[in-house]
């Protein structure tokens, strides 16, 4: 059964799978790097290792390849990020001015929006009546419905308390759309984290141990 | 707050009734609820906000509260009750504390409120962390023109040579038979006959023999009944195989079709 | 391995270069290359040297750029091209077949298709109108679409009758498909019939048709 061969392909690099495998223990890093480079630059969204591995002859080792890649575009006009585990190719933030006639129309994100945002990126999972404590003011559904329909944030579980509500948490598109490989990466959370700010209680008071607190005003 | 410094700037004279009440207005209509107002107030005492003097920042509130209340600005609900509770959190921050019950005391109520500030502080300064990041689409970009066709579903169509022929008989067959429903039982070799007709000309043989061998006399020339005839022993030699005594060989697809009774310890 | 060359040539055959001024002498070539990858890499659009000029800070050797942008990813996972004057960066043609996504829809042909061919097959040349005949029911133009867009068959000679129909053939591409090396290979008419499958053809039929034929213009 004679198989339209790939166009212009050299024969070592037939695609796919089941009489290939062994022949691709031979492939040489480079020649994966090359591969993975190619599969990651025909792609606009995030991909991930597997996605990755999955488009690849069998056996390839894709975390060398990215690494490899890595170091090569590391200062060149377009660099290879990770974003929420997912690896795409990305201008340089640098040269971001060249770009305007490419840059989306920004969506003037109202305060609400971009609190209710940070909220939900600092405190995740988090339900709705929390958002709604934090800012001492009720979260209207526009907010809620521009955030997800940015697809930023997205419905998570249910909080297994009375009522169970529903909580929010942020996307893969949140991370990527912020140049975060994690929500891990927030700028300041760990800051943020040891000063208690992410609870709803003083530290004192949540550690059980009061403190005198020193109001020196009468 | 802005509006404050605008006015001031814009007009350097004492502010007369109405334009306090616009500024009140404008003021009021800026902040998002009684917490972001407190925020504001809080922050211009310029001191750590967890340091902040929430006796202080009470009465303040309640100063803007009643000022608006006299110049009938309506004010919504929740600033009412955050004024309503912040009363009581003074009452408590003046008045000697009770004897330590279930309550939280009036330092511990001032405490809380002071760590809310806080963290709407904090949120607020992290949403404005976030959008000056390095942001998808403003300041770095993907692949303007990628190649991976989103949802490339090719559709591939298959078919064999044994497809081929099939749809080809079925097409020629399909025309052929449509006399044969025509023209009635005359034309028809039944099942019957030729069961009868092939056990009775198998015999004893063990040889393979060609089944189109054994169609009646004059069976094998007009097509309609050549096919019946066909179809018939065909059917028959198949029933007797399943039944144990003959066995039906055919070497490949529309090759002559064999038959022979069945060896007796085969 | 071989590489295939670029489409639309070398770069020395862009319009201008050597009389670029000089008003950029601070930012280093490799700067403005990292610039111009930049450029193409975000843009949706292949660009012209002008077009990219545009975009770049006053007085960029775009020309030059270029040419050892197209040096520097000659071996890459993709490369820089021009078509009609216009640049941009595709992925390495010898690596298209990792940009497949293997989400391939098996389907079997309709009847109404699978028998078309058939009788394209054995008849061949073959006009619709009798391909209807012989089914004995009309012939969908989408089934005939169908096996053309295959290209596993192909409009043939027009027939020397009135009205002068168009005929049909099948192709070497249905001939690899059937992994056959000629409709020759085809089991034979005469196999079906001495098999008591088919009908003995009429008279006049007969000798027009007596075993399918590949029509030689292919």
């Amino acid at each position: 059964m004679s198989v339209p061969a790939p166009a212009g392909g050299a024969p070592e690099e037939t695609p796919s799978g089941e009489d290939a495998p062994r022949l691709l223990d031979t492939l040489p890093l480079e020649e994966q790097e090359r591969m993975v480079e190619a599969v990651l630059f025909a792609a606009s969204d995030p991909l991930r290792v597997a996605e990755i591995a999955e488009r690849l002859p069998e056996g390839a080792d894709v975390p060398a390849a990215l690494a490899a890649l890595q170091a090569r575009y590391a200062d060149r006009g377009f660099r290879l990020m990770r974003s929420g585990g997912s690896w795409a190719f990305r201008t340089a933030p640098e040269l971001g001015f060249l770009m305007r006639r490419e840059a989306v129309e920004e969506r003037r994100l109202s305060r609400a929006a971009i609190e209710t945002l940070a909220i939900i990126a600092y405190h995740q999972p988090v339900t709705r009546a929390e958002i709604e404590e934090t800012r001492g003011v009720a979260v209207s559904k526009g907010t809620l419905d521009l955030l997800l329909d940015l697809d930023w944030i997205r419905i998570g579980k249910r909080r297994e308390t009375p009522g169970r509500p529903a909580t929010f948490v942020t996307t893969t598109a949140f991370l990527d759309h912020f140049s975060l490989d994690s929500v891990r990466d927030l700028p300041g959370l760990k800051e943020l984290r040891s000063a208690g700010l992410l609870e709803p209680l003083p530290p004192e008071e949540a550690q059980e141990e009061p403190e005198p607190t020193q109001d020196d005003e009468d | 707050m802005s509006d404050h410094d605008d006015f001031e700037e814009g007009l350097a004279r004492v502010p007369i009734e109405e334009d306090e009440e616009e500024m009140l207005s404008v003021s009021l209509s800026g902040f998002e609820g009684p917490l972001d107002l407190l925020l504001d107030l809080a922050r211009r005492q310029k001191v750590d906000l967890r340091r902040i003097s929430v006796l202080a920042l009470a009465e303040q509130y309640l100063a803007f509260v009643e000022r608006a209340r006299r110049l009938r600005i309506d004010i919504a609900a929740d600033y009412l009750v955050m004024a309503a509770w912040l009363a009581y959190l003074k009452s408590r921050l003046l008045l000697p504390e009770p004897a330590k019950g279930d309550e939280p005391s009036g330092e511990e109520l001032a405490d809380r409120l002071a760590h809310r500030l806080a963290r709407l502080e904090a949120m607020r300064r992290a949403g404005e962390a976030l959008m000056t990041r390095d942001r998808l689409g403003l300041d770095v970009f993907p692949r303007g023109r990628p190649e991976a066709p989103e949802q490339h579903t090719e559709r591939r169509y298959r078919a064999t040579v044994g497809d081929l022929l099939k749809a080809y008989t079925r097409v020629q067959t399909r025309e052929a038979y449509r006399p044969l429903a025509v023209d009635g039982r005359a034309e028809v070799l039944s099942l019957e006959e030729a069961r009868a007709r092939l056990e009775r000309m198998l015999g004893g043989g063990v040889d393979w023999q060609r089944l189109d061998g054994f169609l009646p006399e004059g069976w094998d020339r007009a097509p309609e009944r050549r096919r019946s005839a066909v179809a018939s022993s065909f059917a028959a030699a198949l029933e007797l195989a399943r039944q144990g005594e003959v066995e039906i060989r055919q070497d490949e697809a529309f090759a002559p079709i064999h038959i022979r009774r069945k060896a007796p310890d085969a």
